[in-house]
């Protein structure tokens, strides 16, 4: 059970790296001024008081990139057990890699013909 | 089950999954609810741990939480005024009731009479000679395995990024 | 680090196995954890001392010898520091952001080998464990800037994601390289695969690669569209104020200096010493590797000035992700080739000097073979735009 | 160890929250996490096979990694088509948009 022996000092680390901040910020809590009012308490908007919605629309463009990442993220995940078992592979395996990047290579092309990628 | 380590790791992550489960489909905030689905595959991920595939626990931390939930994220925001919609669900008790049923029809239909009655017939559990994250990259690309469903798996990645391109694409120019 | 001895005398000292484990573990966890909080503090100091002087300043020098007591003045200071959250806040999700934030940096910690025998855990996964822990501290911007519930700080929160998704691409090809050359994702194995040869002589265009996008993903110049706070309000963290704002920045002066150790891990040989693997020294020579990588992050973000969005998305994805698919690409060409004429090593841990030698030379000339196609291009493409400029201007002066 | 039937009704709660989600909710983005929550009692029930049935084979783990190409493919081409139909029809009322006809 080494494996999970591992796994259980990273789950301890896991619970406790978020209590390493939220101790400064406890006692921050303790020590600091409590003094809230109304005019403090509003939204920060350069002196000049909210108008509308927060939920302002945004462009697709964010949507794309987003797209773009997670397609080759998951092309990552794939290449990954590839590249640690390469030593060991021929020839065929580069072929195999190199078809897989290249498909993908393809969306990315398609992606700057039609000038998607680039910030409007 | 006798209780160790092992035990209670499996129960917190169970609850975590199903609590975050339900935290999604309940949920009226839909960002909350995008949490929510992280929360609750992170639990997963813990699970696979459990289950000693961590390359694989690796992954799902990997691509749900770095970018399906960025994706998610995204999405909320562009189709906006979410959180004020009076119709959220529809005939709640009758799914409820379905769902329920078809719970039960798994556990008592499937899952007990088959793999309780024969959990004595199961392989010993140890780690020895567990398949590696190695042993998987030389399956992915070996001509007598995986080599095929791999670069079918790269063309069905291109195919989505390029077709939801085309479909998002579309949609902003409208919008402009 | 399990400190085997510990758990053993618990156990033989009558306590329960399960709990002797743990207690060990814990300790481990705070030894391991104890290492870069110690370190933040003294990174604040030294950041803002080595800015000073790259800016013609003393920086500070008033609390302590030489100032070196300044960030507990700035603690204290944070620490009594009225802090506000916002009536229209998203509470619980404004105050888990800043945590997770610092815990994703402080949790590639435990992965870090610090020498050959003290290391948090040693996982098969080791690379992808600290890309996937990266990835929750976009998560965490994301959060905070939709739970401010403030339009600059959404809008902030949007272009930061953006900006740390796409350089995650080039950032994880360039991963990949050393993962490829070891052939482990175990950062202890990537260090010994170095015992006869670093990988930064391998391939020098993926530590670049790797230092400009982990630079971008801290959000430091010349990519500090984070907090460009000359130009913005703040971005994504602009309703912070207090402890919860100063969780923020140290996570990510803590960033800054994570990267570097690992950077010195994948390519620069970690801990590694020609002569002798005392531990202490190790240690040292360690920190000294990463401290140079971290000194030239800090001499590039006082130097260089800021890059438009534009810019930077168009550096990311017409020359970073290219460049890094075809360095992964000329790698494993080479590295295979020459595997099958039998000129490279399959195991380069167990390889000597003579044996890593002609492979190191192709690859490092194959690198620079890229490298300078890519200068001519990019200097043919300016010339053709700076051309076209001049047409266009010369053709309007004519028709006036 | 905890046996495998006790992962296996953890995954089918999974499930059926998932079913009840894609069933109850209303709006297209929940209905596609819910699509999420039941592509991972999928694979969960995948991995937790692999582990107890075949550990020793690599296939398992390899049909587990080409869920995930299908998660995320299944991700990025539903949430395009949700914000495409958004932009059009101004609704993301899965039963609204059904002017798609042969």
């Amino acid at each position: 059970m080494d494996i999970l022996n591992n796994w259980a000092f990273v789950g301890i680390f896991a619970v406790m790296a978020p209590v390493f901040p939220a101790l400064p910020i406890v006692i921050a809590w303790l020590l600091r001024p409590h003094k809230p009012n109304v005019l403090k308490s509003q939204t920060y908007e350069c002196g000049v008081e909210t108008v509308g919605d927060t939920w302002v629309q945004f462009r697709v463009q964010y949507y794309i990139y987003g797209l773009i990442f997670l397609v080759f993220d998951v092309e990552m995940v794939l290449l990954f057990p590839w590249a640690v078992a390469y030593n060991r592979l021929d020839l065929f395996a580069f072929a195999a890699g190199f078809l897989f990047i290249f498909l993908l290579a393809d969306g990315l092309i398609y992606a700057w013909r039609k000038d998607v990628l680039a910030w409007k | 089950m006798e209780f160790n380590f092992i035990t209670v790791a499996f129960i917190v992550f169970s609850l975590i999954t199903l609590g975050g489960a339900i935290g999604v489909v309940t949920c009226i905030n839909l960002f909350r609810g995008t949490i929510w689905l992280m929360v609750s595959l992170f639990g997963v991920a813990g699970l696979m741990v459990l289950l000693s595939a961590e390359f694989l626990a690796a992954v799902q931390v990997l691509v749900y939480i770095g970018a399906i939930a960025i994706l998610f994220t995204f999405a909320v925001m562009l189709t906006r005024s979410i959180t004020s919609d009076k119709m959220r669900f529809t005939r709640v008790w009758v799914n409820v009731i379905s769902a329920g049923i078809l719970f039960v029809l798994f556990a008592l239909g499937v899952i007990y009479p088959v793999w309780v009655a024969n959990a004595a017939t199961h392989f010993p559990v140890t780690d020895a000679g567990l398949a590696t994250t190695t042993d998987l990259g030389v399956a992915l690309v070996s001509g007598s395995q995986f080599v095929l469903p791999f670069e079918v798996a790269g063309l069905l990645l291109t195919a989505a990024m390029i077709g939801a391109i085309v479909i998002a694409r579309d949609a902003d120019d409208e919008g402009n | 680090m399990d400190c085997p001895g510990l758990c053993e005398a618990l156990a033989n000292g009558g306590v329960n196995l399960g709990l002797a484990q743990f207690i060990s573990l814990f300790i481990g966890v705070v030894l391991v954890s104890g290492v870069p909080l110690v370190t933040v503090i003294f990174l604040i100091w030294i950041e803002r001392k080595v800015a000073a002087r790259i800016q013609d300043r003393i920086g500070p020098n008033r609390v302590g010898p030489f100032g070196l007591l300044q960030t507990f003045a700035d603690l204290i200071k944070l620490l009594i520091k009225e802090d506000i959250t916002p009536t229209a806040a998203d509470r619980l999700l404004y105050n888990a952001a800043p945590l997770v934030s610092f815990a994703s940096v402080v949790l590639i910690w435990a992965i870090v080998p610090f020498t050959p025998y003290h290391y948090g855990v040693d996982l098969e996964i080791g690379a992808l464990y600290f890309v996937a822990v990266a990835s929750l501290g976009t998560l965490a911007i994301m959060t905070a800037g939709w739970a401010s519930n403030n339009k600059y700080a959404l809008l902030g929160a949007f272009r930061v994601v953006a900006l740390l998704v796409s350089y995650e691409i080039p950032l994880v090809f360039a991963l990949m390289v050393p993962v490829m050359l070891a052939g482990t994702m175990s950062m202890v194995d990537i260090i010994y695969a170095q015992s006869s040869m670093w990988f930064v002589f391998m391939s020098p265009l993926a530590m670049i690669l790797f230092f400009i996008s982990s630079q971008a993903e801290t959000g430091r110049a010349p990519f500090d569209l984070i907090e460009a706070e000359s130009e913005l309000v703040a971005g994504f963290n602009i309703e912070y104020s207090g402890m919860k704002f100063g969780m923020f920045f140290a996570a990510e002066f803590l960033h800054v200096f994570t990267n570097g150790i690992l950077l010195t891990i994948l390519f620069f040989g970690g801990w590694l010493f020609p002569l002798w693997n005392e531990p202490l020294i190790a240690f040292a020579w360690l920190g000294l590797k990463a401290s140079v990588l971290y000194f030239i992050s800090l001499w590039i973000r006082n130097t260089v000035p800021r890059m438009r969005i534009d810019q930077v998305m168009w550096f990311n994805w017409f020359r970073l992700v290219p460049i890094s698919i075809l360095n992964l690409l000329a790698v494993a060409f080479l590295v295979k080739v020459m595997q099958e004429l039998g000129l490279a090593p399959r195991d380069l841990a167990q390889a000597t000097l003579g044996e890593v030698l002609p492979m190191t030379i192709i690859l490092f000339l194959s690198n620079v073979a890229i490298a300078i196609g890519l200068l001519g291009q990019v200097r043919s493409v300016g010339r053709e735009s700076r051309l076209a400029t001049e047409t266009a201007q010369t053709a309007t002066a004519v028709g006036d | 160890m905890v046996p495998l039937w006790v992962f296996l009704m953890v995954s089918a709660a999974l499930f059926c929250i998932g079913v009840f989600g894609v069933l109850a909710r209303r709006n297209g983005v929940a209905v596609l996490m819910s699509v999420e929550l039941m592509l991972n009692a999928a694979l969960m029930n995948i991995v937790a096979f692999w582990r107890y049935n075949n550990p020793t084979e690599v296939n398992g783990l390899a049909f587990a990694a080409f869920v995930f190409v299908v998660a995320a493919a299944e991700a990025a081409v539903g949430l395009a088509i949700i914000i495409s139909v958004y932009r059009n029809r101004h609704s993301i009322i899965p039963e609204e948009a059904d002017t798609l006809k042969g």
